[in-house]
Formats: C-alpha cells, structure tokens, sequence
C-alpha cells in the first residue's frame, strides 16, 4: 500500500483536523470511495466533502463532481468555494 | 505578470514597475483591495492558498481578460497568509491603448478574481473567527459578463 | 481634491498619498491617461485651458460622481501646457468602501472629463499640428450614464 | 468707452490672431451685438464665432446660445468643443 496526498483547503481543514493527511491505497479507486474512506467514522467530515460546492482537484486538475479516479502517489486536494479579490 | 505574495506589498511601486517602459500604452488602469479594520472588528484576514493550482487558475483569469480585451500588458498581484488592515489584498492592472478597455478589463478581473481565484479566506477579530465566502452580488457580477 | 497642473506629475506618488490614512476604504480605482507618442507622430500635446473656468467644471463633474456612487473620496489631476509622450495626461482616483461604485465612479469621471472638461488640445507633431475634439465614441459613452 | 476682455480658447485663438483681446463698449450690449463686432471686416473669425458648437461664457458662466449681455468690465470667453482626459 503507498500513499494518496489529501489536502483540505479553506474550512475544510478546521473539519478534517489538519491541513494535509497521508490516505493509504492498494491501487487506483474513484474518488467516491476515497470520499467514503476519508469519512469514515467522521460524519462531520464525510458530509463536509459530500457538499456539491466541495470541487476536487486530482494532481492540480479540477474533475467533474466525483467521477475522477486517483491512486497512490497522486495529490488530491478538496476545494471549498474560493473567495479571491 | 501575475504573483501570489506571502509578504505585504506596495501597489504604486508595483503599478509604476510595470507602466515604466510602456511608451505606447495610452491608459493605465488599475484597482486595489485594502483589507478594512471594520472599524476595529478586524485584526487580520488569513487567506489560504493552494500553491500552484491558485497561479495557474489566476493565469487562466488573465489570459480570458486579454482575449477579451486589446490590452497590451496585465499585472496581477494578490496576498496570501495574513494581512492585516489597511495592507493590499489584491492589485489588478492593465496597460490598453485606449481607456474603456482598460478600464473595462480591470473590472472583469475583479469579478473573476472575487469568485474564481482560489483562495479561502478566514476573519479574524477580537470576537473570534470565520470564513468568507463571495455574496450573491459578487456571483451576479460574473454572471454578467457571460451576456456580453 | 482637484488640480490643473501646469507641470508634470507623478501618478502613482499621487495616488498613494491620496490612498495614505483613508483606513477604511476598502477599494481604490485608479486612471492615468498617458500622451502616446504614436511611434513618432506625436513630439507633443499642448492643453489650453480657461484658468478659473476649468477647476470649476471639472468641480461640478467631481460633485456628480459622488452624488451617484458611494464614494469615501476622489482625486483628479489635469495637465494643462505642454504635454510629452509617456507624461501622464490626467489621473482619475477614488477610494470607497466596495469595488463596484469605486471602479464605475472612475469609469464615469474619465468619461465627463473627456467631453466635458475645459481643455481644448494640438496635437504637435514633425508634420505640423492639429486640434483635437472627442470623437463620437466619446459622446456616446457619456450618453450612456444618462439611461441608468 | 470702456473695455471688455475677450477671450479665444482653443482654435478661435489662432482665427483671432491672438488668444485676449480688449473689446470698447459704450455700454450692455447683446451677444448677438458682441459677435458682430468682433467679426467685423474679419468674414472667417464671425464665421467661427457663429457656429452653433461655439460656447459663450460671461465671467465664466456659460450663456444659453448668445442671448445673454455683457459690458464693459465684464469677461467674455469663446470656448469650441472642449476635450479633455
């Protein structure tokens, strides 16, 4: 099992506890059930991430709703809605 | 030339910098965002960034201005980490031959950069904390430009 | 605060000593109109103005702007005399709490001033000189203002 | 007779041969009456001077067409299409 890089940006990181975590993977999985495996016995945060307003972003790369996939080593960052200016 | 900065910076020296040189340039305009103290109920804004993805996602917010626009140069400078009231958050600049694009593109900036650039930013004053979000005013701003 | 200058000036020394010790204004907008040399066509621009007259209308468009837009306050500098290429022709400043009025003020002023504002300009170039009036692009952006 | 200052802003400057000029007058007298004698022998100056376009201020306030007066004393400006910024 290598690592996923999880990010958490904005408010997202007040929920999960920290900006950044290490998500062990057999292989590469949808980003439904990284979002599961991230929530698990944390409801808080499993429906923090589950918000349609929450983008992910696989190795910089914004997809579409949770239909992306990723794996281990890649970098998967969870985006609250920005407020820039 | 677009730039996240950690540390405060000077939007005249900034905006003189980039105008020097520019001898065919007619107007120059420009917009900056100061943080406010809310008179006192502010200490500090803290905007969260995410290196890399925030540049780039400028970058594509610059390139839709000067395809939009005649310009002939942008400069976009905007703060992370914590600022504190009274520095600048953001400085938006264009150098166009004529003044309504200028003018018009450092507009379409703001509004793009309001809801578009990623950065999250959290309140900090003397009754706590909380996170900012665009309003709904600042969602119509953007939307307008999509019936232009 | 509202100047005819005989003499060049600093636009952006200008500007942010107007910004200085306004704390909570939250957004400054910003215009320089700039001689342009027209790769050569252009040796220099001179303004004529009517001293008294002048100040007074670009006074009654200042008050204008504030009236409309939710201003903290605005700075307008003029040349008058003669102008050379890559010498600021006009800035047009104005701090408010929130980026739309203080970016549509600046909009708005740069538009009165260029149809409204008591200069009459030759332009000076090395095949002689001619006078310049707005074109008509310029009247229909002050029309504008009238429908809103 | 007693002088009024005129004034030739702009282009009307080059016309009149000279930006000021000190106008006699016996008394009040009509804009219409002013026009026509600074045009007098000068047939491209009362040309200039006619032109709808052709703004009249009297000690700086602007007069509706050339229905106002003025006399001696008084400051008598001609200003064409201004263009500022």
């Amino acid at each position: 099992m290598a690592d996923a890089r999880i990010l958490f940006l904005g408010r997202l990181a007040e929920i999960a506890g920290g900006r950044e975590r290490a998500l062990p993977l057999g292989g590469p999985a949808s980003l439904g059930e990284i979002v599961e495996a991230l929530g698990r016995g944390d409801p808080e945060l499993a429906a923090a991430l589950a918000a349609p307003s929450v983008r992910v972003a696989v190795n910089q790369q914004i997809q579409r709703g949770r239909e992306g996939r990723a794996g281990p080593g890649d970098e998967i960052a969870f985006l609250p809605p920005v407020s820039g200016g | 030339m677009i730039r996240v900065s950690p540390t405060p910076f000077d939007p005249q020296a900034e905006t003189a910098a980039f105008a020097a040189g520019h001898t065919e340039a007619g107007a120059l305009a420009s917009f900056v965002g100061v943080c406010r103290s809310e008179t006192g109920a502010v200490t500090a804004l803290h905007l969260d960034h995410y290196p890399g993805f925030t540049e780039s996602e400028i970058a594509r917010i610059d390139a839709e201005a000067r395809a939009r626009f005649a310009l002939i140069d942008t400069l976009v400078i905007h703060r992370c980490g914590m600022v504190r009231p009274g520095e600048p958050i953001v400085l938006a600049a264009t150098l166009a031959a004529h003044r309504k694009p200028a003018l018009q593109a450092v507009d379409f900036l703001m509004d793009y950069l309001k809801t578009g650039a990623p950065f999250w930013k959290r309140e900090i004053g003397p009754d706590g904390e909380r996170w900012i979000e665009p309003r709904a005013d600042d969602y119509e701003a953007r939307e307008q430009w999509k019936e232009k």
